[in-house]
Formats: C-alpha cells, structure tokens, sequence
C-alpha cells in the first residue's frame, strides 16, 4: 500500500489527512495524482492546482517518480512558515 | 543545532552557544515574530501546521547545504509549532563565523529557503476572530534568485 | 539608538527593546567579537581607540543612511572601545522591521560602512605580548560595492 | 588657528596627538598638509602614504577644503573598527 497524507488547505478541502492507496494501481506519482483526481469534481479541482506541491518519501518532487508500496506520498499547498 | 518545537525560546541562550568558540568574530541571528499585520489583515494570533518528520528533514538539508557553501562555526535553527500569539517569536536562525560576510550570507540563506522549502503552513486569526491560511507570498520565491 | 562605551552589554536587552511594536515581524542582530586569530596572528586581547565626537557622528550618518533606504522600525548600534580581551563583544547592530529583507540588508550595510567610515582602530596584543596596530582589510572596501 | 589631531598609526609615527596651526598660512586642506610635510622626512614620509584618511570638523573628506580658524582637521590611517 501507499501512504497518502494531505496538509493544510489541501486536507481542508478534501476533508481528509490520510488514506491508503494499492501500489499496484499506483505505480508512478501522476498515475496516482490522476486516480485521486477521479474521485469526484472537488478532488479534480483542488488537486489540479498549478501551485500544489508534492513530496514522496519526505522529499519534495518535481517530475514523476516511480511508487512502490510503503511509499508515503504528501500533497500540499507552497509553504508559509517563517 | 535544529529544533521544531512548540515552547518559545531565549535569544540570549542560544547567542551564549553560538559564540562559545574562540575563533568566532561574527554572529548574526534573524528572528522572525507574529506581527500585527499580514496581507492588509489585523493579526491577532496564529497557528503553525508542519509535516511531522519531513520538516526535520527539510531543516537539515537547507542546512547542509549554507554548510557546504559557507564557512561556519555553529549554527543553530530553531522553528515553533502550534498555536502563536502577537509578538511570539516563531523562527530563530544564528550563524557563528569567522567573518561576518559569511555569517550575513548563511543566515539569510537559510531563512530564504526555509521559506520555500519547508513544510510549515500558517493560519491566522484576524482581530474579529475569524482564520484563514496565509498565502505564500511570490517574493518568498524571487528571494531565491540571489543564490543561484 | 546609538552608544558608544567601555562597559560591555547584553543581547537579550538590545533585543527585547527592538522587539517592542507589535509590527515587528523580523529582527536581525550582528555582534562582533574578538577572536582568537587574525591576520596570522594568534591574538590574546585588543584595544580599540577612537576619535571622540567624530565617532557619534559618523554612526549617525550611517544610521542615517540605512534608514532613508529601508523601512527599519527600530535600530541599535553599540560600539565598545577601550580594552577588550579574547572572545569578548566589540560590536552589536540590531535592526527591527516588517519584512526579513530589510532587516538583514539595513544590518549589514551598517556594518559594511562602519568597518570604511567610523573612526575606530584596533591595536592588539598577541600571544607573545606584543602589541601591532592592525591593518585595515582590502575586503572591507570591496565589501561597499554591492550597496552603489 | 586651525586644530589639528593625529590618531593610531599616524600619532604614533609623528610621536604627537595635537597642534595648532595659524589659519593664515593654513588657508585650505592642501596648503596645511603641504606644510606638515615641511616639518622633516618623518613627516613627508608619514603623511604622503596613499592610505592617510583626512577628516576636517569630524567629517571625511576626500578633495581640498578651505579652512578657517576654529577648524579641526584630523589626519588617520584607514579604519578598523567593528
């Protein structure tokens, strides 16, 4: 399984902070970040954000990695700490 | 030194530790405070949200690298979580160096990427009581264009 | 606030005074000390000897300067002279602002004129006893560039 | 008469901290140090370094100035305060 966490605004408008995900049908991070987006039309529009920031494993991404089970997997808003 | 925390800090304790070594010649520190204004909002308060874990990580990494790029003797970085009121302090950074052109740099530095980089986001509440998420500010973003 | 004086001072003091309105939401603090090797040198104490009155006013110009640049809410400038001994405090600029940006640039500009302009000297004392007035740094100049 | 202070290096180097001058003689910056440097080679040799800073009532100055009396000059090496 993945580990998908969701913070801040993001968890807000999804109104959830964790959920599990088969690595099977989530082997890459924009096959899983397309498979959430078709939820519903809430998920669609809060996860299409140009500003939505990423991270696997802890480490912000840019490009698409390949997932594997037990792979946490972090969807966020830019940060504003400071 | 990296600490996330939600007790509030000494400035004058953690300035006694930077510069305990006899080689240092400079110590700059930058403290950044909950002010009364943000974004056109009258600030009363506010609550700091992180990624438990990945924050820590992050800290180390913006550190590591002011390490490589820069000379310096100690180094401490201190960031808070929960809830905040007017005027709490809510990050500290201090740089121990030689020289201070280094110390200026590495400090700066770090606050700059930290700001991008790390996975803190703030909530405030405004002086009628009502919370929002602050928005990420793009000169947040255009602060990192003078160390590339 | 400016000050020129024997007596040594207190971090937490100077700043807890720039942290005082409640729109502060950054402070930055330099503090130079003397440190155990300079110029090949290994040091054991100095003295700093300056020109009274044209000291004052040369801070107030640089002050001065750095306010009609930045918006700084609050700025303390403390300069020891007399006899100082190894690792002890020579120097502390705090700056108060809004926005980190300001308090980090006003803080060093501060410091980049203080080390051209102000009428200190340093004479110090090595390990062996000797004492030798030290020469000023060609980086010292250099270091104005980035302000014009 | 013009006041003239020496600090640091210099002082030590001429073995004096103040003198007066006559203003009449000592009309500008330049005539003054013109003068100083006529006293003997270690006074030449002292104040014709490159590195030798001028301040005339406590301000900097880097072109001649007119003096009058009541004026203070003072002669310094570079700086190294901080």
């Amino acid at each position: 399984m993945i580990k998908v966490l969701f913070f801040a605004q993001i968890r807000d408008q999804l109104g959830l902070s964790e959920l599990q995900l088969p690595s099977a049908e989530n082997n890459d991070l924009t096959t899983l970040l397309e498979n959430l987006k078709l939820r519903d039309n809430n998920w669609l529009s809060v996860l299409s954000k140009g500003s939505l920031m990423v991270a696997v494993n802890q480490t912000m991404q840019a490009d698409n990695v390949v997932l594997c089970s037990g792979d946490e997997v972090a969807f966020f808003p830019p940060v504003t700490g400071g | 030194m990296i600490r996330v925390q939600t007790e509030d800090f000494n400035q004058q304790r953690e300035y006694d530790c930077l510069r305990e070594q006899s080689s240092v010649g400079a110590v700059v520190t930058f403290t950044g405070l909950v002010r009364d204004m943000n974004q056109g909002e009258q600030v009363a308060g506010l609550t700091l949200e992180h990624y438990p874990g990945m924050t820590e990580k992050s800290l180390a990494q913006i550190v590591l690298q002011a390490k490589q790029r820069w000379n310096i003797l100690a180094c401490t970085l201190i960031h808070r979580v929960g809830e905040l009121t007017l005027s709490e302090q809510i990050v500290f950074v201090g740089i121990a160096t030689a020289h201070r052109k280094d110390a200026f740099a590495a400090c700066e530095y770090i606050m700059d990427y930290l700001k991008t980089q790390a996975p803190f986001w703030k909530k405030e509440c405004n002086s009628q009581g009502i919370s929002y998420w602050v928005d990420a500010r793009e000169s947040d973003n255009s602060a990192l264009d003078k160390w590339s």
